[in-house]
């Protein structure tokens, strides 16, 4: 089971996470990325390519089921304006063995980072700011040699 | 040849317009080429394609390095590095 | 933060993941043991040493805490009575940056596996079986090296 | 002395009880010993500690090898491998 979504909606994680559990799986490895409460930013907007985000979150998905064991993997990325304490991303992979769900999570957020056309604008009081991309972005996704 | 051209981010902003409908001379045969030609369609466009070490492209929704050709392409996209997640 | 619960109640993911996100974190890393639904098991038990199990489990998410940098560090394990599809397990890091919270998900649930007092036992049908240790667990904890 | 016994999983099941209280001898100073003096309380005892490689144990509550000391200890768990999780 392949699930992507790219959506302007609040991300709802138990559900997602009830459709992974829901699989005869055994091991569920989730990762969440929450608009971080404590850096002073009052809105940040996710920006993205219609249709590109969904085509590369699928290729990322397809990546890692063939690449591990899983029963199902889970891209849910959240676009437009969010506040902090939001879910901006929250992805789920499921597997008979827990090393192939905790690896294939890190390595779907990894390459997400990456392989993804999104971007983030930062709002702090009246001062708007593109988030620059980081080399430790490359770095981690470099490391799964695909 | 009549081409799609979509900007995101920073670069839509500079631009002014998120998509644009251009036809570009024939020998303008790369992303990079089609880059040096925008950048003289307006200030805005200049602006935003100052540094293109700066610049990402997709063709055809498929992400490309620069030196990508455009040959026969529908819809080319152009933008920063991307932050999601 | 850190939230050790040993419970026969059904572990509601949920409200726990809910816990951990309220932190000012960023990143959020879980993972989820359930009973597998594909390997004819009806009843799963687990019976654990009281006192000593808490202990296992803080002493873990306490070493997890001061190894990575994590505001948070959760650890519900269920005991008694549970049937395919029950989570056994609910675990969850934490942190600024999801390299941490990743990393310490990871060795929350490997050292889980050898340092807590717990011992299973499956039934099919007729057949109690107690689940015999696996050597890839200690594996699995052993390159943590600590 | 008087020691806390405990016994858990099928160290439980074969000993018969999860939980008794003793005294062993003075001579019996370390786990191994008093798991070889706990043998001969009966059939289920010799049962479960047949094979000692097949033991684990802990001392009040912290997990030890077999040739660990008792002195002074209150309470001696006995325990197959965990298997948690």
């Amino acid at each position: 089971m392949i699930r992507i979504v790219v959506d302007t909606m609040p991300i709802d994680a138990s559900v997602e996470l009830a459709l992974v559990e829901a699989l005869p799986a055994g091991a569920v490895a989730t990762f969440t990325g929450l608009v971080r409460a404590d850096d002073g930013v009052a809105t940040l907007t996710l920006e993205h390519y219609p249709g590109a985000t969904e085509a590369a979150l699928r290729a990322v998905a397809q990546r890692a089921m063939s690449r591990w064991s899983l029963l199902g993997a889970t891209i849910i990325h959240r676009v437009g304006p969010m506040h902090p304490g939001d879910r901006i991303v929250f992805m789920a992979a499921a597997a008979p063995h827990r090393g192939d769900a905790l690896a294939a999570c890190a390595y779907l957020i990894d390459r997400l980072k990456t392989d993804a056309p999104f971007w983030k604008q930062e709002t702090r009081g009246a001062d708007a700011r593109w988030v620059e991309a980081r080399d430790s972005d490359h770095a981690a996704a470099a490391r799964w040699n695909d | 040849m009549t081409l799609r051209i979509l900007y995101f981010a920073w670069v839509r902003e500079a631009v002014g317009t998120g998509e644009e409908t251009v036809a570009p001379p024939p020998a303008v045969t790369t992303v990079a080429a089609l880059v040096d030609w925008l950048a003289t369609r307006s200030d805005g466009h200049a602006r935003a394609f100052a540094d293109p070490t700066r610049l990402r492209a997709a063709v055809d929704q498929s992400f490309v390095a620069l030196d990508a050709s455009i040959l026969g392409a529908g819809e080319v996209a152009i933008f920063p590095p991307v932050t999601g997640g």
